[in-house]
């Protein structure tokens, strides 16, 4: 009883456990958005909320034993990649014109 | 699949058209480029020809949707705002290279040319929205809203060479996709909820809980919050329509117009899918709590924060984008109403799916004008230089008055007719409280409706406005011409309309539910007139 | 004879006051009722002539025609109905209603409906008004045809037409058969008076005196509305025939219970009614200004005819006052008695000759309010009669004098006119009238009807109608006094006059100086007229004797106010006032013009010496001069009334403009924009702050959808 | 759907005055909307059998949102048919009358006129709520460009105030109105917006399911009184009319008071009265001591007024007060009076806007400080002023005096012990508003006094304007012939008025029909609560049958 081995650890993990790190990843990620200035690291954070959705996926389709949750991954990774590359453009474009990607200096549109 | 391949011929075609268009806008010829607004016109008409011809209740009743005639009416909606929206872009997109290439000062150079992928992105979009009518699971419906959103940020990007434009990108983009994290972390929820992605499965999922003593699960219900208020971004309602603002100032005008109908649309549909599993058509036919509280406060600070916001503005379009805003609150009213409510034959849905059609018609009327008319090769925007229109710019200004007229729901343009049907589809779910606030709304927009009429139609012409002239491209004005011309006609045949939008939302076997109703009211008409 | 005062039975809540009434006749209020009659619709012209001439005088105005036309049409149409107003007396049998045509009739549910129609009630106290009035308008009018010659250029149609109204509504208000039509005539007849006081429109003093009029006007008339509401409220019917019918039906068995407690304040409210168009108190301080108007009005509408509407109504409602409160008589017997020595006090410190007559006629309608509330309707109503003829005569002569002096008014700057060629007719028809006016020993006609009013006041018993008698009294001292002040000043003594600075018509013709300089004398119809009238006075004396006049009330609604047995019982000298009140009043009147005649005549100087005594004295100095001001009445409505409500309208269009629209009404219209800048600093164009508020919002939609049903619990349990 | 045309052919008017050349349009309008009045007048007569009965005749529907229950649907009684006649006769006159004051944007000025006309028509012709709120609303626009486009130099305010204030007010209104089809829609099973239908609903229920509960009627008097009360409009929510009318080109003003708030009126008449009986006889009093606040209110304001068309508008308020008050004395006498008033306010206060734009025209200024005496320069008009003048203050004889009195009279005998119409307000309601008939003849007789009477004082033309009037210094045979029509029918309402009473009777007992039995089962109701309600002696009849549900139709 002392001493666990880490598989076993892994197989008395629960549901509840995997979505606690969904949740996690889903705040840290959240936190960081609203925190951070830097553009990359801003992009970088919706895809942390990205990946804790597929997490929560991935536990769910275990916990139901069904496999669409899995397959749904598969498109939201495909989809993380597409925002990926637009994101990148997007970072260029706005690199070439001001040479910082502080997100707060772009505020002309405003009240 | 040959079935759910059957209904997607639309999009197909239109798919055709974007490969089309892309490789049309390579061509160094410009009178093929030129026609590339012409082209996407016609696939655009195509697919919607087509559509009728696909619903025969053979393969109807064949389809697995919670709502298989959805598709019918939201595709040749989406196609024949589609043409308006196309014709306002024409001209807008490389139009200093293109300008270049006319004088012979340059030479077309195909790998700095926009065009055709803004017509390729313009149709994709449109696609994606047509996909969210068909969708009957979770991926598709998760897909089909992105394939909505991404062309649209690069498409705000493109649309001018400015910084705001770029800007606008920026913001468009970053908080889409926290939004778009926001409802795929609800549909990961709803999955855990029920065990399935497929829709109609997870309605008799949630049906099954409802009915049971425990009710529908938190985690279902925490799941939908998070997904309806994640799609919220796309219809820019309150809290999720900061960026609304910003974005529809730094696109274009043709552009914004665009973003007011595409994604609104798109997101409209996404709710109504979602909210479609979790007790429209369950027994009770309510939707849980939670839920309506949630939609009915959203409702009610969507339309407050849309026209109190819009009321300070002294740019254009920054003010329809806040009426934007207000308007997707009213289209709320139809929703939290819900399909068939009280048995009278009232469909809030269907309200919804009629004001989606009148609010892209009147909306693209009023951008249309901010696109036909420019100002040192700049598209007008402030109030200011509307001041005198009328002296100027007789038609445009008479355009922008009725478009402003029928925002404001005044009758008897298209916006009150639309109006009308989703207060009424209000009223019948007892939400009287709701229409009363959405009417004192409508007042309060009035101000800056009428504002703009007054600018247009009253004032006389500024050191501002002065300069005003007209755009290069007729056909944003034809397309405001049209659009408005719209207002007024439509309503006098919108009973046709509202049928189609109606019977869309009812599953098959409540379309015989609908006809009995019908029948009844012959014989109520009948009794009316002896 | 009256309802005794300890009778406090009206003050409690249910009265059912017909039954308490303690009548001095037998039958207290059997007088016959008019019934309908389909014939004699012909008297319809008494009403249609008038109406034509107005028309074709406007039709003069609109032609431009500048000579008399619109006089001789005016003339002949009044003769025509003074003519029909003969025919109808001739052949006047009983009382009738004769229908003209439906004006109002409208289902009021239950079968009933409000009827009001254009329908004459004729009774001998129709006839005894409307011979006087078509008669002396006939003959003013012909009088006024010479004297507003010099205005022939500019409103002489427009003169004639306002006399073609006001006759046209004097006849509906004392023909209609119902209360309605009265006050239409009520209105009409102010209407008139307002048009021709404001006759020289381009005078301030005269447009303000016509505004006075009609507004003043209005307020009785709003009394004589809310009787007339009352009595629909009550008896459910407006119509003369209707009302005494169920008055001498006694207990109104349908009506008696459901007309509730407000009933006894009809008589009180036709009684404001009749004080307004009669110039009585609280309400007279129209009369004296309405003196503006072109003098023939004075002489037709002020003195004659129009102010005694309110005597009218009086006498054709007097079974509802007599029946339905024990104090509506004494009411109307004291503001009589008060208002007639009220008038004669400003009276006799006035030196417009023209406002003395105003203040005389107020006084002697005072008289006749008296009459009426003194139980002597045929007191009042012949005082009325006499007082028609000779009153008209005063003002004529009055306008005479102006006429040929220029506008000179005053009695210290003309003298003698006795003496000067062609005033002879002038000065002695006013002699005589004077004597009328103030009752002289039996060659004048005022002397009969006065002295029936007075004495009346000391034979019935009612409140304080003694002291009443004696008030009555002492003004008719008064009366004698300021009335022969007049004539000793203007007619006798040295000749000697000053012109007055006032030229007829138009500033524009200011070349019609025709009697700047010198006085001209009055014409032929002038002079008829004086005649004609003075006749008049002097006949009405012979219908006293031959008890025409008792005649002509008794057999009418006002019936109930003819004493009919006083001359039969015989008692002591001082028993009956009927006997002792010809030589007290007698005496009183002889001595007035003595103080007349030594103070205006023999010692010119004495009054002004008298006068300085007064106002050097610091005691009594404020008598003269309140009386001179008249009391200060003006000045008191003014800064009690206009003023409150002058300031008050500027307050509120303040307030209307200020608080109502600009702070409440705007201000909630700016809500919304208030609101829209408290939130404008979460668009501050920053992503991030962006992405906080979604989050933030989300945090709060989601706490409100965790916390509503305890929020909505609340929310049911507070409220 | 005879009476489809009248709607119709002002609409066809309008586009035939787009397309004709700008100095014809003023014929092209006069045209049509006199062929309009000639059809109307015909109209009348084919109306026939129908005058004095409480039908609807005329009628025609055409479907429109059917599935709604929405359709056009049109009808006439009385009340309606009169007050089309009305707006048809008007229609003409203020065309005629604006010949000269309009010198630029013809075309828009006379198609907005038309576009008003059809819009007006439409309001009182609707059987549908649908297509009677979309008239009533739409009013508003040909309103607000006639102030915004032809008004005074303070017009940017003036429009958008009178647009927002009564289109904020219409809004509830509309609420309310779908609150009522939609507790017809529940029992019934399918929506209906039939006024004949709902209003048979409201009172009597449907399907043995009873009718609007006190509360609910509560509810819907206010949403109802929200549109109305503006349009009307009732103190205090009268400021938006001083502005509209003073800065609204004279045409506009003359529709404006004479037809355009009459639709507030109407809306009293054709929904609160016969809709929520119950709610009215509960808030009737309060509903009369708000108007005839307003009535004694603006008569004080009018008295300190300088500009004499802001004088008038806000005699308008104090008028219409009377008005309100007749229509809730819920007796035949006050309603026929508050009917009456809509007609005559609409004719006489309409005619003394023309007066008053004939002096603008003239002097381009409305101070009256700065005029005096124009009766000597401009005798024609001087005769018109006090004429309507006088019809105003309610000279009897003349048609002010009919309404006035009756309304009065109505709101006088509307106590509780009243015979067959027993009403809720009494002799205190009618005795404190008939003050502001002698505040009315002070105002006004100031106001002409100043203006009229007095030595002759013309104001400077304005020369920064830069117009001179081509018009000669008294009025013109054309402007006689736009006042004396009206002219004439205040002459003719002040001695017949029979002809229109008569002719409303059976409309009015209709709206009635519900309303003496309501009152006497609130007294009931009132009596149980306070068994001595008035020491004053006041008596009730009660009558045998105190069941509300039955009503007595002839007593």
């Amino acid at each position: 009883m002392t001493t666990v081995l880490a598989t076993e650890l892994l197989t008395v993990l629960t549901l509840n456990q995997y979505l606690l790190v969904s949740a996690v990843l889903f705040t840290v990620g959240l936190v960081g958005f609203l925190a951070r200035r830097n553009l990359i690291v801003m992009f970088l954070c919706t895809e942390l909320m990205f990946q804790a959705g597929a997490i929560a996926f991935i536990a769910f389709s275990r916990f139901h034993l069904e496999v669409s949750g899995q397959v749904f991954v598969i498109f939201i990774l495909t989809v993380a990649a597409a925002e990926a590359a637009l994101a990148l453009a997007l970072v260029v474009l706005l690199y070439r014109r001001k040479e910082t990607l502080n997100a707060e200096l772009w505020s002309e549109l405003r009240e | 699949m040959a079935d759910k391949i059957w209904f997607l011929i639309p999009e197909l075609i239109l798919l055709a058209g974007v490969v089309v268009v892309s490789v049309l806008g390579l061509s160094p010829r410009k009178m093929l480029r030129d026609c590339l607004p012409a082209v996407t016109i016609a696939f655009l008409l195509i697919a919607c020809v087509v559509t009728p011809f696909l619903y025969d209740s053979d393969h109807v009743s064949r389809f697995h949707s919670v709502m298989p005639m959805l598709g019918k009416y939201v595709n040749m909606m989406v196609c024949i705002v589609g043409i308006l929206l196309a014709l306002t872009s024409a001209g807008l997109i490389d139009r200093r290279q293109e300008a270049s290439v006319q004088s012979g000062r340059a030479v077309f150079d195909a790998l700095r040319a926009n065009r055709g992928e803004y017509y390729a992105f313009f149709l994709l979009s449109l696609i994606g929205v047509m996909l969210c009518a068909h969708a009957n699971d979770l991926i598709w419906l998760f897909l089909a809203l992105e394939l909505t959103s991404l062309p649209t940020y690069v498409m705000v990007a493109m649309s001018r060479p400015s910084r705001l434009a770029q800007e606008a990108a920026v913001k468009y983009f970053f908080l889409g996709a926290m939004a778009s994290a926001m409802f795929l972390y609800g549909f990961a929820l709803l999955y855990g909820s029920t065990g399935t992605i497929v829709l109609t499965e997870m309605q008799a999922v949630f049906t099954q809980q409802a009915d049971s003593e425990a009710g529908i699960n938190t985690l279902g219900i925490v799941g939908m919050l998070l997904a309806l208020l994640g799609i919220f971004y796309k219809i820019a309602a309150a809290p999720m329509h900061f960026y609304a603002a910003d974005v529809y100032e730094g696109a274009a005008a043709p552009v914004t117009a665009f973003l007011a109908f595409v994604p609104k649309t798109a997101g409209m549909l996404a709710i109504i899918m979602l909210l479609s599993t979790m007790g429209w058509f369950s027994p009770s036919g309510n939707l849980p709590q939670p839920i309506l509280t949630m939609l009915w406060m959203v409702a009610v600070l969507t339309m407050t924060l849309g026209n109190i916001g819009a009321l300070l503005q002294r740019s254009v379009k920054r003010m329809l984008a806040y009426s934007s805003i207000a308007h997707s609150g009213y289209m709320l009213i139809g929703i939290i109403a819900g399909p068939a409510a009280g048995g009278t034959g009232i469909d809030g849905l269907g309200a919804v799916l009629f004001y989606l059609l009148a609010y892209g018609i009147m909306n693209t009327a009023a951008f249309s004008v901010l696109a036909g008319l420019e100002r040192n090769g700049q598209e007008i925007e402030s109030l200011e230089e509307l001041a005198g229109m009328r002296m100027r710019h007789g038609l445009m200004a008479a355009v922008i008055a009725i478009s402003a007229g029928s925002l404001l729901g005044f009758p008897p343009l298209l916006g009150f007719v639309g109006k009308l049907y989703l207060f009424i589809a209000g009223v019948n779910a007892g939400q009287i409280a709701l229409v009363v606030i959405a009417g004192l709304n409508s007042a309060i927009s009035a101000w800056y409706y009428l504002s703009i009429v007054r600018q247009s139609i009253m004032a006389q012409p500024g050191p501002q406005s002065e300069v005003v002239v007209r755009g290069e491209a007729i056909w944003p004005r034809c397309a405001a011409f049209l659009a408005a011309l719209a207002v007024i006609i439509v309503p006098i045949f919108s009973w046709g309309l509202m049928k189609a939008a109606d019977r869309v939302t009812n599953s098959p076997d409540q379309l015989d539910l609908l006809s009995e109703t019908q029948a009844y009211q012959a014989v109520k008409t009948d009794s009316r007139n002896p | 004879m009256i309802p005794a005062l300890h009778n406090l039975q009206f003050l409690q809540p249910k009265l059912l006051p017909l039954a308490m009434v303690d009548h001095h006749h037998a039958d207290p209020v059997a007088f016959p009722i008019a019934h309908a009659i389909e014939a004699m619709s012909w008297a319809g012209w008494i009403l249609w002539l008038p109406m034509i001439s107005l028309v074709l005088c406007g039709a003069c105005a609109a032609l431009r025609i500048r000579n008399k036309l619109p006089a001789i049409i005016t003339v002949l149409s009044l003769a025509g109905s003074f003519f029909v107003t003969l025919l109808l007396y001739l052949n006047y049998h009983e009382p009738v209603t004769i229908h003209l045509f439906e004006w109002f009739n409208i289902a009021v549910g239950d079968g009933n409906s409000f009827v009001a129609a254009f329908s004459l009630y004729v009774d001998k106290l129709t006839l005894l008004w409307m011979l006087f009035v078509t008669g002396l308008s006939c003959l003013i009018a012909l009088y006024a045809s010479e004297y507003m010659e010099a205005d022939l250029k500019s409103g002489y149609a427009r003169f004639f037409a306002g006399v073609s109204v006001f006759v046209f509504a004097m006849s509906s208000l004392v023909m209609g058969d119902n209360l309605l039509m009265l006050y239409l005539g009520w209105e009409g007849v102010g209407f008139a008076s307002y048009w021709l006081i404001g006759y020289y429109y381009q005078k301030p003093s005269a447009v303000a005196a016509a505004k006075k009029a009609f507004i003043v006007n209005r307020i009785g008339d709003l009394g004589l509305a809310l009787g007339l509401y009352l009595t629909w409220h009550h008896f459910g019917t407006i119509q003369y025939t209707e009302i005494f019918a169920a008055i001498q039906h006694g207990v109104d068995a349908e009506h008696g219970e459901t007309g509730g407690w407000y009933i006894k304040y009809i008589p009180f409210m036709l009684m404001l009614g009749a004080f307004g168009k009669s110039a009585q108190l609280p309400l007279y301080v129209w009369l004296p200004d309405a003196m503006e108007g072109p003098t023939p009005v004075s002489a037709l509408i002020h003195a004659a005819t129009m102010v005694t509407a309110g005597v009218y109504l009086l006498c054709r409602m007097y079974p509802l006052l007599e029946a339905l409160h024990p104090l509506a008589l004494p009411t109307v017997a004291w503001i009589g008695g008060l208002t007639a020595l009220l008038a004669a006090t400003i009276g006799m410190a006035q030196f417009d000759i023209k406002r003395i007559m105003a203040y005389s006629t107020v006084s002697q309608l005072g008289y006749m309010f008296l009459g009426v509330g003194v139980m002597t309707t045929y007191g009042g109503a012949y005082h009325v009669f006499t007082h028609a003829f000779f009153k008209a005569v005063l003002f004529l002569t009055c306008g005479a004098i102006m006429h040929g002096f220029a506008g000179q008014l005053d009695l210290r700057k003309v003298s003698g006119l006795t003496k000067m060629p062609g005033w002879r007719i002038v000065s002695w028809t006013m002699f005589y009238a004077c004597l009328c006016l103030v009752g002289f020993p039996y060659i004048s006609s005022g002397f009969y009807s006065k002295d029936m009013i007075m004495a009346q006041a000391f034979i019935s018993h009612g409140p304080g109608f003694t002291a009443l008698g004696v008030i009555a009294l002492v003004t008719a001292l008064m009366t004698a006094y300021y009335t022969f002040r007049v004539w000793f000043r203007v007619c006798l003594g040295p000749v000697q006059y000053e012109m007055g600075d006032e030229h007829h018509g138009d500033d524009e013709h200011g070349d019609d100086h025709h009697g700047h300089d010198k006085p001209h004398a009055p014409r032929w119809a002038i002079n008829t007229t004086l005649l004609i009238i003075t006749l008049g006075a002097i006949a009405s004396i012979v219908l006293y004797y031959t008890h025409w006049g008792q005649d002509m009330v008794a057999g009418s609604s006002a019936g109930g106010g003819v004493p009919s047995a006083h001359h039969g019982e015989t008692h002591g000298f001082w028993d009956d006032p009927h006997t002792w009140m010809p030589w007290v009043a007698s005496i009183t009147t002889v001595v007035g013009i003595i103080i007349a005649w030594f103070f205006h005549l023999a010692k010119r100087e004495a009054a002004d010496q008298l006068k300085a005594i007064l106002l050097a004295n610091p005691i009594i100095r404020w008598l003269p001069t309140a009386m001179e001001n008249k009391w200060y009445v003006d000045e008191l409505y003014h800064a009690v009334i206009r003023a409150p409500l002058w300031i008050g309208g500027h307050i509120l269009y303040w307030l209307d403009m200020n608080l109502l629209d600009f702070a409440i009404v705007d201000g909630i219209a700016h809500l919304p924009r208030w609101l829209g800048r408290a939130f404008r600093p979460l668009h501050n164009g920053i992503l991030q702050s962006y992405a906080v508020s979604m989050a933030g919002g989300i945090g709060l939609v989601a706490l409100l959808v965790l916390f509503m049903p305890r929020i909505l619990q609340w929310l049911g349990g507070g409220g | 759907m005879l009476a489809a045309l009248l709607i119709i052919l002002p609409l066809l008017g309008g586009l035939l005055v787009l397309i004709a050349p700008p100095q014809r349009a003023k014929h092209v309008t006069l045209a049509v909307s006199s062929v309009v009045f000639v059809y109307s007048v015909v109209l009348a007569f084919i109306f026939g059998p129908h005058w004095g009965t409480d039908e609807f005749a005329l009628t025609g529907a055409v479907t429109w949102l059917d599935g709604i229950g929405i359709t056009i649907s049109l009808g006439a009684d009385s009340v309606s048919l009169l007050l089309v006649l009305l707006t048809t006769l008007l229609m003409p006159l203020c065309i005629w009358g604006s010949f000269t004051a309009i010198t630029d944007r013809l075309r828009e000025y006379y198609g907005w006129m038309m576009l008003l006309q059809a819009a007006m028509t439409g309001v009182f012709l609707a059987r549908d709520l649908i297509f009677f709120y979309i008239c009533f609303e739409f009013t508003l626009v040909p309103m607000y460009f006639l102030i915004a486009l032809y008004g005074g130099s303070n017009r940017a305010r003036a429009c958008v105030k009178f647009f927002i204030y009564t289109f904020t007010g219409s809004m509830i209104t509309l609420a309310g109105l779908l609150y009522i089809a939609w507790r017809y829609a529940e029992i019934a099973g399918f929506w209906s917006f039939d006024i004949a239908q709902l209003t048979s609903f409201a009172v009597d229920g449907l399907n043995n399911y009873p009718g609007l509960s006190q509360y609910e009627q509560a509810w819907i008097l206010l949403a109802l009184m929200a549109g109305f009360a503006v349009k009307v409009p009732l103190f205090p929510l009268h400021t938006w009319l001083p502005l509209a009318h003073t800065e609204a080109p004279t045409a506009g003003s003359v529709i404006l008071a004479a037809v355009l708030l009459k639709l507030g009126t109407y809306g009293l008449y054709r929904f609160v009265l016969p809709m929520v009986p119950l709610a009215v006889v509960e808030y009737a009093p309060l509903i009369a001591v708000i108007a005839i606040i307003g009535v004694l209110y603006a008569a004080l304001i009018c008295w300190v007024q300088r500009d004499v068309k802001k004088l008038i508008a806000y005699s308008s308020v104090s008028h219409l007060g009377f008005c309100v008050l007749g229509l809730f004395a819920l007796n035949p006498l006050g309603v026929q009076g508050s009917v009456m008033y809509m007609l005559n306010h609409g004719l006489s206060t309409g005619a003394l806007f023309f007066l008053v734009g004939m002096i603008y025209e003239r002097y381009h200024t409305r101070d009256m400080t700065q005029m005096s005496g124009l009766a000597r320069r401009m005798p024609v008009w001087a005769f018109f002023m006090v004429f309507f003048v006088l019809s105003s203050v309610g000279l009897p004889g003349l048609n002010g005096f009919i309404s006035e009195f009756l309304c009065l009279i109505g709101a006088f005998t509307a106590s509780g012990d009243a015979g067959a119409y027993p009403g809720v307000l009494g002799p205190w309601y009618a005795a404190i508003a008939a003050l502001g008939m002698v505040v009315a003849a002070m105002y006004l007789l100031i106001m002409v006094g100043k203006v009229v009477f007095g030595p002759l004082k013309e104001p400077a033309v304005h020369h920064s304007t830069g117009e001179q009037s081509h018009l000669p210094a008294d009025l013109t045979l054309r402007e006689i012939g736009v006042l004396v029509p009206l002219a004439v029918l205040c002459v003719y309402i002040g001695f017949q008025p029979r002809t229109f009473t008569g002719a409303m009777e059976g409309s009015i007992e209709g709206v009635l029909a519900e309303y003496p039995a309501t009152v006497r089962q609130q007294q009931i109701l009132q009596q149980a609560d306070l068994p001595h309600f008035d020491n004053a002696g006041l008596v009730l009849t009660m009558p045998e049958s105190t069941d509300i549900g039955e009503v007595n139709h002839d007593g």
